[in-house]
């Protein structure tokens, strides 16, 4: 075990993986020389060279259509997002072009492709700089979509998303790459598509993705202390979803809490409901609630976009809620 | 390299059997046989004859949704492009993508796209590819002049461009987008000129001679083959039939229609033939072009069609 | 009391409301000279002028954008997507311009506008022209989205649209132009934000949308011949979500079936999953179910399409899983 | 119109202004009072000065995140201005917008925004309002030449060119988008090519006097107003600051940018005044300026922040 920070442990990946298959490149604005806008892929042009850490000019839609060419014919393209507010121009390459790829062509092309970036509010960004992407991203079949909460998951699932022969939308979170955690030593793979027991407790089953597992943590701690235990259920991968750990919960504690920062119409956060409502309509002893980000844009000013975000204080008021229900 | 009587026949042939194949599947889209949409490149075949003529084997071709042209160009057979318009599992896409969705890997016939534009990035891609790897393959990327105002064809122009990617992206300019003429769509009705503040190299010509456009594109390709540079070459070319079975086609007028009929380039060449005495090679690719196709649409009504256990089998590899 | 057919009483509202307002005017590819992809606008040109009637290049997003800045500036653009697949070209420009205009400026700018055109599958248009674009939509704040299933819904609320002050995202159906319908006379508007109860029934509670309103009729009918009695709710408006027709149904009933086209992760269908479950936990016999389009990229084929199309064969499936639960 | 010594007066008092302005915020910002993306102008202020000096007051202007300078040269308060940097809701945007969201609806300022490219299909919808209304009214818009690949910037242009539209957009060619120098991101480095196979009109200059900006950015104005047409220009300046406050600017040297502070348009400015023997005017605009600043800032450190009720207040109208 060693302990990396988050974006240490992204880099890592990309190195690993770059250096076991010559066909994996890295193409994104300001990946290179400037050594990426958030300091992920410090290091690797030097490494790797320009032919395969590739500065992008300011085209989205352009460089991920490329990436989408690349892999169609057997290159292994990790393409950056500086942030997944940028891929909304990127969207139709997205959806109907990673998406479509294999199914279009009778099954005759694959699209391995990783789209990655950090995901939700950084801080004090405002509107067009802070949204979720899984939600749009997820609804759409033919992509997977991950969101690594802990340092080792980044490192793990990255690698993973790298191998895969489907496009991967991979969530990282600005808030998150100075995280450290524990990664471990020699080869390190998370299949995508397994959530993980975060924490365990009979009363009351949080589920959550993302940064939102840190809040939820800290919300269980706090109503730990109250003699209120709760689980918490780190999904891991959003498409596809394994509520696995999060039923086997319910069963025991009859309550579920689903905590996202995605807005609160739709996405994945109201699929993880319909999943549990479905599959635990006997065990549930009150609704299955969420705790999301408020419906609106994000504002700018600081006090405003804490109340927006989840916090571990909303997080326990969920809680209390469903306990009192 | 063929002798150039013999090129021409071949070519000749090709441009037949697109004609054929597509007033057969018109006949069977009227009589319900094929669904959707259905865009047919009547009138245009000199333009993906004489380009893809240009062509090796190993390198690529992508095109926009009006792809049964370069999908016989590209010699896939006309088995598989029709048993696709009949959306059977034997179609050279199992019947799932239809008449806008042709695909071969082994020909590399990247495919037809339905998203005006959003194909060009990807034709970019495959060129970023061929060079990452050095093989030394070219792309070539077809699309319609209405294709040239949206974002995704100025994105892979800057990008190949400033990347210099061994990529001839050919617009194909028949004068109308949907019921929209030039004028109507843009402002410079060259779209070849739209190379110049990007750094590329550009050509513009009319599609009335195959000869012409295979050696002009073939230019374009050694370009992008030694040097690895793009270019941007607009053929201007016309549909005769509308824009798709639907088009009621209202927006020009019989006589201009007959006026282009007449500079057909396939009718040219036959007569080119005919001169050089071929009079029979052309009665013999009549008939045999005529038994391909024949032998095409009866392989499709008896082809089987696609199971139900194909609907996800390719959402994910 | 009139009988048009949708696209007529599509074409009635955008006259009514240009002859009304001269700040409204229509925008899209084939609008005008073509008379409309789908003959919508046909006679609009003739009727209103190239000035107010404006044929527009292949450039969803530039004329996307060009309608919300000139919504910006007091004028009611209506702007047409030839199909709902090709917004996703002009995703950012809706996402990042038209929802978030008025919350970034503090309030100073509104962008009254309506996007519409057809949503769904159209007859063997394969995967990239079959597409349902609610769950993106709806997923948004700052947008309002209408998906009108009947001709007198279709004329009363894209009035009200194109009178509304925010951006609306205005979900047509191809294979709906061309039905028939009655249109009260004179000024007919339907509030946007309302549901409507199209048929009462005491067994199941149906909920649906769009053109998935007759197919769950006709399922209802075909029950209601077995002697099961089912209530089917049309939202009409999917944001704002009005679930006051659906919630007092399944009251009475105690099963709720929601059935959508689109795909089955997250989306509206998930969004009213969540809300039934949450306001009507106590009255559910049943976890509430969903009928959607399959998890895949449309296929070419008929056969395939009618089976990952929902169907009233599909539909009565469901209320029978629902009701044997 | 103003005799040219006093116009040169007031255009030194809004450069001053603005990086004055800048540098206070600089400061609040490295104390934590302001916080997101801060993107300085500082350097590229003879662009905005002088372009918007050549408006009317009914015009409208839109640019990029960069927009202190745009907002303080549209006549904007240095007040509402630092409000909103500092998140209070005496700002231009209530607090909601921060530093890339500049709007003020009665001076015509149509606002900063995030995306790169996403505003000019805006300016040109504003430029077909003003067109629509036939009111006269011309739109400026501004952007980075790191904005000219994305699409936006490409469809905004083909239609504003077709369309005819009283568009004059200005790109600031500062040589680096972000830490992208331009051989990295343009094949051809003057952006204003970029007219031509469009048919519009363009210009290119540097901006170090702004004079001249104002006479060449009025020539488009009137060309504009007029005739209706569209203009491009290229604007040739440079950022001394970081991309934003987090840029260590490890992409070019000191000396680089020494060289450019050596042709500091304001300065120059300062120069000219000194020697037509302005002494004091400078001295008092110094003056003036410094005084605005603080009071600027005493009032956004003492004005409220944006209450709770504000989060969903402007979701919807
Ligand atoms: C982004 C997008 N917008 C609109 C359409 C609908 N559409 C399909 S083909 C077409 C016209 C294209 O004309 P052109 O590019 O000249 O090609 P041609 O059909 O003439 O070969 C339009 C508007 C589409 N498929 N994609
Ligand atoms: C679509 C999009 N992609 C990426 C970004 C991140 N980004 C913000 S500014 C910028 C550089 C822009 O450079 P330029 O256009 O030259 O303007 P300048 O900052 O030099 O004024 C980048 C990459 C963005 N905001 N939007
Ligand atoms: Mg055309
Ligand atoms: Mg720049």
């Amino acid at each position: 075990m060693r302990e990396l920070r988050y974006r240490e442990a992204l880099r890592e990946a990309i190195a690993e993986e770059m250096e076991r298959d010559a066909a994996v490149f890295l193409m994104g604005e300001e990946v290179g020389h400037y050594q990426g806008a958030y300091k992920v892929t410090e290091g690797l042009l030097e490494r790797f060279g320009a032919g395969r850490v590739i500065d992008a000019p300011i085209a989205e839609s352009g460089f991920a259509g490329i990436g989408i060419g690349a892999a169609m014919v057997g290159l292994r393209p990790v393409i950056e997002f500086m942030t997944w507010n940028f891929s909304a121009v990127a969207f139709d390459q997205i959806l109907n072009n990673a998406a479509k790829i294999r199914q279009m062509s009778g099954g005759q092309f694959k699209c391995p492709i990783v789209f990655r970036g950090p995901n939700g509010a950084a801080r004090q960004t405002a509107c067009q700089h802070s949204q979720c992407f899984e939600g749009f991203y997820a609804h759409i079949p033919g992509l997977k979509v991950v969101a690594p909460a802990t340092v080792g998951d980044a490192k793990g699932l990255l690698k993973s998303a790298i191998r895969d022969d489907n496009p991967v939308v991979f969530l990282e979170d600005e808030r998150l790459y100075a995280l450290k955690g524990e990664v471990p030593d020699g080869e390190h793979l998370v299949p995508i598509g397994l959530s993980a027991l975060a924490r365990d407790g009979g009363d009351c089953t949080i589920v959550t993705w993302g940064k939102m597992r840190h809040v939820s943590l800290a919300a269980a701690e706090a109503l730990e202390r109250d003699g209120v235990h709760c689980a918490v259920v780190d999904l891991r991968s959003l498409r596809p979803l394994d509520l696995s750990a999060a039923l086997a919960s319910v069963d025991r504690t009859g309550r579920a809490l689903v905590v996202h920062e995605a807005w609160p119409f739709g996405g994945v956060g109201a699929e993880v409901v319909d999943g549990i409502q479905r599959e635990a309509f006997g065990a549930l002893k009150a609704p299955v609630i969420r705790v999301a980000g408020r419906d609106a844009p994000m504002p700018y000013n600081k006090a405003l976009e804490d109340l927006v975000v989840p916090s571990p204080d909303t997080v326990v008021r969920g809680v209390r809620a469903l306990l009192a229900y | 390299m063929p002798d150039d009587l013999t090129l021409r026949r071949s070519l000749y042939r090709q441009m037949l059997l697109i004609r054929r194949f597509e007033e057969a599947s018109a006949k069977a889209y009227s009589q319900g046989k094929i669904g959707g949409f259905l865009h047919l490149y009547i009138g245009q075949e000199a333009s993906a004859v004489g380009a893809l003529s240009a062509l090796r084997e190993s390198d690529y071709v992508l095109g926009t949704y009006r792809d049964h042209g370069l999908a016989l160009a590209r010699g896939m057979s006309a088995r598989s492009c029709m048993a696709e318009l009949f959306g059977k599992v034997t179609g050279c896409s199992k019947g799932l993508g239809g008449s806008m969705h042709f695909f071969d890997a082994e020909k590399r016939m990247l495919g037809g796209y339905g998203i005006v534009g959003g194909h060009v990035p990807l034709a970019a891609g495959v060129a970023f590819a061929a060079k990452y790897r050095g093989d030394g393959d070219v792309v070539l990327c077809f699309l319609g002049e209405g294709a040239v105002s949206i974002g995704d064809f100025n994105e892979a122009r800057s990008l190949a461009a400033l990347w210099k990617l061994p990529l001839v992206t050919i617009v194909e300019n028949n004068e109308y987008s949907m019921g929209t003429p030039l004028e109507r769509s843009l402002a410079v009705p060259d779209t070849s000129l739209k190379a110049l503040a990007y750094g590329m190299a550009r050509d513009h010509f009319v599609a009335d001679d195959v000869m012409t456009v295979r050696s002009r594109v073939g230019a374009a390709v050694a370009r992008a083959r030694e040097e690895s540079l793009p270019t941007l070459i607009e053929i201007r070319t016309y549909r005769y039939r509308g824009h798709s079975m639907s088009d009621p086609g209202r927006y020009r007028t019989a006589e201009e229609v007959e006026a282009h009929r007449k500079q057909d380039a396939m009718l040219r060449l036959a007569q080119e033939l005919r001169d050089a005495g071929d009079e029979a090679a052309l009665a013999a690719a009549e008939a045999e072009v005529e038994a391909e196709v024949e032998d095409a649409v009866r392989f499709a009504e008896e082809s089987e069609q696609p199971g139900e256990e194909l609907i996800e089998a390719y959402t994910y590899a």
